[in-house]
């Protein structure tokens, strides 16, 4: 068995040489698809904030995922069009720039979080998880009728957001951008992991009762974690829009909130580099599968079942043949 | 899906050495729900492809599972892979929206064979972007047209709420001389429509428009003809065509629908395809197969014009958009969207299956408002 | 009753129909220890439930010296200075046994919003998280994960974590229970001498432990106490020995 | 608004929510006997649907078709339980959300596989065609009647089962306590496929009777899955009695508010704009609902545990 350290490393290192290899051998398209790995897996990263390690199972975090998208979407929007946008007494410019688009997401998504969760965070069990299901749909229903922003046609951006210092047009500067956030949200779980507050979160998950008798308070704990999570899923969604250069309903479907947990398990939950190999193994998966046969949700799905039924730490788990923190 | 589908003609070989190889990307939606359009439209373009014998051209077809951001990602694909020179394939308004822009901006050439949104028909047309089937609001203000020629004073319309629902009732309602009895947006997705039926109903009509493409027309067909209510039904082809009519059944006879194509238009290149296609697939054409074949005849005319390196003189090949057409006449107009007639069709049983059968003109000659905001 | 550091007041509790806890007051002063007995489903669950804030009482209050705790959760409880053991060990058992305790001495710090220094390396935490250990005798599985530790030594690491907080009383649910006969004799010894550190509320089964360290039991049954008092009282009460051995009187 | 039209209008949300019934209470009985989420429930009302669509447009018997749809529903049912969810009684939700995700991936694209992707035709049987009049003069389309009257008799029929006969006390036992039954030597495997496979059969049913007079198509489940989600989520997980309760709220609630809204905002806006303002709430509403509701009580409105 492998330790996990070791998997990590060569996860990473796979990360930089695959895209560079493209660059060399001109396969832009390589470089596209571990972008788009790149920003699920951070998406998915934020999910695991809340779901692996506080073990709050939400079914709608595309939530965030897609308002990190609109708000990209929005701000770049008004710049594309010169108008400004109006927020009832005062109206401020839409910008290209990409990180202030970045702090809109997350300070966007935070709130959202931060509302969902106080209300969510009442509920336990199914009823979170349905809970947050409904709190998506209602984002995706809003969305598809919000015809000031393209409804269900969603929004179009010519081209891609400006960052200081690179050409963001071309696929490897931007991937690098994209890397380099991961590599920060990573960073931030695992520091998470280690401090007092990933401690009590963590003993919160496995017996709440305990953390309630020694003085704590469960439920601001998860609160807290919701909302971190809800940011770092809020800033892929506006990656994810800028990667596509277009937002649409389908970054709140459900559909979306049930792949990136499909993302977790399949890497292996509650782990730091879980969604990442995850996220690489699903874009594989969908580009591979994909090319074979019409019918590769058939097999995405047989797929999900083994791991769920016989490989319960994921591919992870598998590799270095010990169960994750269960959840 | 990738499939590579080279135009099998080995005796055209050598002549076809003249001309350097051309590479088509096709992004459709072949899974999934809305599959049955992108395999009609995938048909008909790959039977044209088939019988012009052709061995020079490649094309590259995807799945883009109607997702937006999968299609974003393969036309990425298309362009900086497979480095084609056109596109086409794309069945919704939104995924055109997503993929289309950035595509003509990256010198490739795009033929839509379906979706036509208005921001590409105004303000947002581009010299290599061709419309080959029709502006979104065609077919509604043909059965607006309709409605005033069978005399209707008073419609009750109703469509989903999301743009595409909205172009279709401003497009009904820019043709339609007549009041409105009553308007509704329904849910996207929507399966039950009897609280709709109870206000059609109660709202005096003497006439009901709507548009609720795939599975919602089925089932507010199905449910309106076992209502009891028996207003005269007028809408767009999209609830009516032939891969979704036998799934309405018996709801659908006598239905006036609009469409710019039907099996029955009288011209040598229509027969010949409705025959072919029903020898090589087994099933009628459908109007998206009839988009499809269109599609590709006038790309391979102007493909014995000019090769798509040469960008200028291609564009003016496909403006010229000298082909046969399975609709007959077929010009485009300034924004490079089709002027065409759109006819008023009925449906009718033909011994098992229900079809279509034209019984009139609804709109001779038609363009879209959208051209006069085109500057090009 | 002024010097109690824990007490309830006329507590009641009803679930549906069943009147599970029936006008309890109960108390616990400094340096006692205070066993709580009854036969199974007198109520004591409910009671210790109440004590510690997990469940509301219909009536009736719960008292940390002069302080009215009814209306505080748990959490605020436990800040207040009241440790809990719990009937079946809630530990967090995929950390090691010196995560536990550390989440105790996190709890008496009373500081778990430090996102990014490390727990470990907290001078302070660990100190007290490995004083506590040391003192159930558990320093040498400091690292082990505690789904691998027996049950007896994961009944003397709920001591230890309750330990960390400083407790002014401690309420604990049957820590005797499953330990085998030496284990019960290391625990009794245990709290006999913990006794004077802060009171004990003890509910308990082994009724040999019970008498063998009690300063006081009382009896509940069907939710009420029927007789309060020394070991010797309890003994000779005619009204337990009937409600326990059915004799007459 | 007429009193008339008012009352068709409850007609209408009193049917969607009998239909929505029959959906909710198979999902809600799993749930309180297994303890298990299924996402797949959506797939199996669309086995019933293709079954009844296939069967019918064989032999042209709507009840054959109707018979067969609970048969196939009821089989797939029993075979995914004996396959793949007797393996999670154990596991997390969080196990059983994905593995029943996995489910719904491989029943749509299958069904696709067998049937094409085109929908499918399932018609109203010739009795039950047409409206008939009811007193006061409404018109109603009779086999929607009728759909009331089954999801009714379903409802007593469930009642019965549960409260009266053997199996549902072994039902109710399983829902307090799986040690007790097992101990009482009620082989408890079997009980959970026959309760899988009666939850599959009512799904099944509503799959094949709705598709009379929707399309039947793949993906028909999942947005009815969701609203079974949120009816037994609002009735409280494991209440049959919640499940309708919360099922006519919900039908009502989507049916009602898709009505009123848009004519509420009339009152303050411009016709185009309190159309889409209202049509778009209204499809919020039932979330909506649903939020307020575990807002006010967490666990449903007729819920015991989490």
């Amino acid at each position: 068995m492998i330790a996990e350290r070791y998997i990590n490393a060569v996860v990473l290192l796979g990360l930089l040489v695959v895209p560079s290899y493209a660059l060399m051998v001109d396969e832009p398209f390589t470089i596209t698809l571990a972008t788009r790995a790149v920003v699920l897996a951070l998406a998915a990263v934020g999910l695991n904030i809340a779901l692996g390690t506080g073990g709050l199972v939400s079914l709608g975090h595309a939530v965030f995922f897609g308002l990190g998208g609109y708000a990209m979407g929005i701000l770049a929007f008004h710049a594309q069009t010169y108008a400004p946008l109006s927020l009832g007494i005062f109206e401020i410019g839409g910008t290209k720039s990409m990180p202030i688009i970045w702090l809109v997401a997350i300070v966007v998504s935070a709130l959202a979080a931060l509302a969902i969760g106080l209300l969510s965070l009442r509920t336990s069990g199914v009823y979170f998880i349905m809970i947050t299901l409904a709190f998506g749909q209602m984002f995706y229903y809003f969305a598809i009728s919000w015809s000031a922003y393209g409804g269900e046609d969603g929004l179009s951006i010519y081209l891609r957001n400006d960052f200081p210092g690179l050409n963001t047009l071309q696929p490897m500067p931007f991937f690098g951008l994209c890397l380099a956030l991961l590599c920060l949200a990573l960073i931030l779980h695992w520091r998470l992991l280690l401090s007092p507050f990933g401690l009590a979160l963590n003993a919160a998950r496995q017996a709440p009762q305990r953390v309630e008798t020694v003085g704590l308070n469960p439920m601001r704990l998860r609160l807290v974690a919701f909302v971190i999570s809800g940011a770092v899923t809020g800033l892929a969604g506006a990656l994810f829009a800028d990667l596509n250069r277009f937002v649409s309903p389908t970054m709140f479907s459900w559909q979306l909130s049930g792949e990136l947990i499909v993302l977790i398990i399949i890497g292996g939950v509650g782990r730091l580099f879980g969604p990442v190999l995850g996220a690489i193994l699903f874009v594989v998966l969908e580009h591979w599968l994909g090319a074979v046969t019409d019918f590769w949700h058939v097999w995405l799905g047989v797929i999900l079942l083994l791991i769920v039924l016989f490989a319960r730490g994921g591919l992870l788990g598998l590799l270095t043949g010990k169960e994750g923190p269960h959840v | 899906m990738k499939q590579l589908m080279l135009a099998a003609a080995v005796g055209a070989l050598s002549a076809a050495s003249v001309m350097a190889d051309t590479k088509i990307g096709m992004i459709t939606t072949l899974s999934g729900g809305g599959a049955g359009l992108g395999i009609d439209v995938r048909d008909g373009f790959m039977l044209a492809i088939e019988q012009s014998g052709r061995s020079d051209i490649e094309v590259v077809i995807e799945d883009d599972q109607r997702k937006p951001d999968i299609a974003v990602q393969l036309a990425d694909k298309m362009i900086q892979s497979e480095k084609v020179d056109v596109m086409t394939g794309i069945i919704w308004s939104n995924l055109a929206m997503a993929v289309v822009p950035a595509a003509v901006n990256q010198n490739v050439f795009y033929l839509s064979p379906n979706a036509g949104p208005s921001a590409l028909a105004g303000k947002g047309c581009h010299p290599n972007y061709f419309n080959v089937a029709w502006q979104n609001d065609n077919l509604h203000e043909g059965a607006g047209a309709f409605a005033n020629t069978a005399g209707y004073g008073n419609s009750f319309i109703l469509a989903p709420n999301y743009p595409a629902g909205k172009d279709a009732l401003t497009g009904y309602k820019r043709m339609f001389e007549g009041d409105i009895a009553g308007e509704i947006f329904t849910q996207l997705g929507q399966t039950d429509y009897a609280a709709e039926i109870a206000q059609i109903r109660a709202s005096g009509a003497d006439s009901v428009f709507f548009f609720l493409p795939g599975g919602m027309g089925i089932s507010f067909l199905k449910q309106y003809a076992d209502s009891g209510v028996d207003l005269p039904v007028v809408g767009p082809a999209f609830s009516f065509d032939q891969g979704i009519l036998q799934a309405v059944g018996d709801a659908a006879l006598g239905v006036v629908n609009t469409s710019q194509w039907n099996k029955d238009i009288d011209n040598p290149t229509n027969a010949a395809f409705v025959e072919s296609f029903g020898a090589k697939y087994g099933r009628l054409p459908s109007l998206y197969a009839s988009q499809g074949f269109d599609t590709a005849n006038l790309l391979l005319s102007a493909l014995d014009k000019a090769a798509p390196s040469d960008a200028d003189a291609f564009r003016d090949a496909l403006r010229a958009a000298e082909f046969d057409s399975t609709r007959g006449d077929f010009a485009f107009g300034p924004n490079q969207h089709p002027i065409q007639t759109i006819y008023a069709r009925e449906v009718v049983r033909e011994g098992d299956v229900l079809t279509n059968k034209i019984i009139g003109v609804a709109l001779e000659n038609h363009s879209d408002v959208y051209a006069a905001d085109c500057k090009m | 009753m002024s010097d109690a550091v824990l007490s309830t007041k006329n507590l009641v509790k009803t679930f549906g129909a069943l009147k599970a806890i029936d006008d309890v007051s109960v108390d616990l002063r400094p340096g006692e220890i205070h066993a709580i007995i009854g036969p199974n489903g007198a109520g004591k669950s409910t009671l210790i439930a109440q004590i510690a804030g997990a469940l509301r009482p219909d009536a009736g209050s719960v008292w940390m010296g002069d302080r009215d705790v009814t209306r505080l959760d748990t959490s605020a409880r436990a800040r207040l200075g009241l440790g809990r053991t719990f009937q079946i060990s809630a530990l967090a058992m995929e950390d090691t046994v010196l995560e536990n305790v550390l989440l105790g001495a996190l709890g008496h710090s009373g500081k778990p919003w430090r996102l990014f220094r490390k727990v470990h390396a907290d001078a302070e935490l660990r100190a007290r998280a490995m004083a506590a250990l040391e003192r159930v005798q558990l320093a040498d599985a400091t690292h082990t994960r505690t789904s691998a530790l027996s049950h007896g030594l994961r009944r003397q690491l709920e001591v230890a974590v309750a330990l960390t907080l400083n407790p002014r009383a401690f309420v604990m649910d049957e820590p005797m229970a499953g330990l085998g006969a030496e284990g019960s004799k290391v625990m009794t010894g245990f709290l006999d001498g913990l006794r004077q550190e802060a009171p004990i509320l003890l509910i308990e089964h082994d009724m040999d432990a019970v008498f063998a360290l009690a300063d006081r039991i009382s009896v509940l049954v069907y939710g009420q106490v029927i007789a309060s008092g020394t070991v010797d009282d309890i003994r000779r009460s005619a009204e337990v020995r009937r409600a326990y051995l059915g004799e007459d009187a | 608004m007429s009193t008339l039209l008012l009352i068709e209008q409850i007609l209408n949300g009193l049917q969607f929510g009998v239909m929505l019934f029959l959906m909710s209470a198979g999902l809600t009985l799993i749930f309180g006997v297994m303890g298990l989420i299924n996402l797949a429930h959506g797939s199996l009302y669309m086995v019933g649907a293709f079954a009844a669509a296939a069967v019918a447009g064989a032999t042209g018997s709507f009840l054959l078709a109707l018979i067969t749809a609970l048969a196939a529903a009821a089989t797939a049912g029993a075979l995914v339980e004996i396959v793949v969810i007797r393996r999670l009684y154990r596991a997390t939700h969080l196990d059983q959300v994905l593995a029943t995700f996995a489910l719904i991936l491989i029943f749509s694209e299958g069904t696709r596989w067998v049937f094409g992707s085109f929908p499918l035709f399932l018609d109203i049987p010739d009795a039950l065609s047409g409206p008939v009049s009811l007193p006061g003069g409404i018109k109603y389309p009779l086999y929607r009647l009728a759909l009331i009257g089954i999801g009714i008799l379903v409802a007593l029929g469930l009642w019965w089962l549960t409260a009266r006969t053997r199996l549902g006390i072994q039902i109710r036992a399983g829902e307090n306590d799986r040690e007790m039954i097992a101990a009482l030597g009620v082989d408890i495997s079997r009980l959970y496929t026959i309760v899988f496979a009666l939850g599959a059969a009512l799904a099944g049913l509503a799959g094949a009777l709705v598709g009379a007079i929707q399309s039947v198509q793949i993906g028909m489940g999942e947005p009815v899955l969701i609203l079974a989600f949120v009816v037994i989520v609002i009735g409280g997980i494991g209440s049959i009695k919640g499940a309708f309760v919360g099922a006519l709220l919900v039908g009502l609630t989507d049916t009602l508010g898709g009505i009123f809204l848009p004519e509420l905002f009339k009152l303050f806006m411009e016709t185009d704009a309190a159309t889409q303002t209202g049509s778009a709430l209204a499809s919020m509403a039932v979330y909506i609902l649903m939020s307020l509701v575990l807002i006010w009580r967490p666990t449903g409105l007729f819920g015991a545990r989490a």
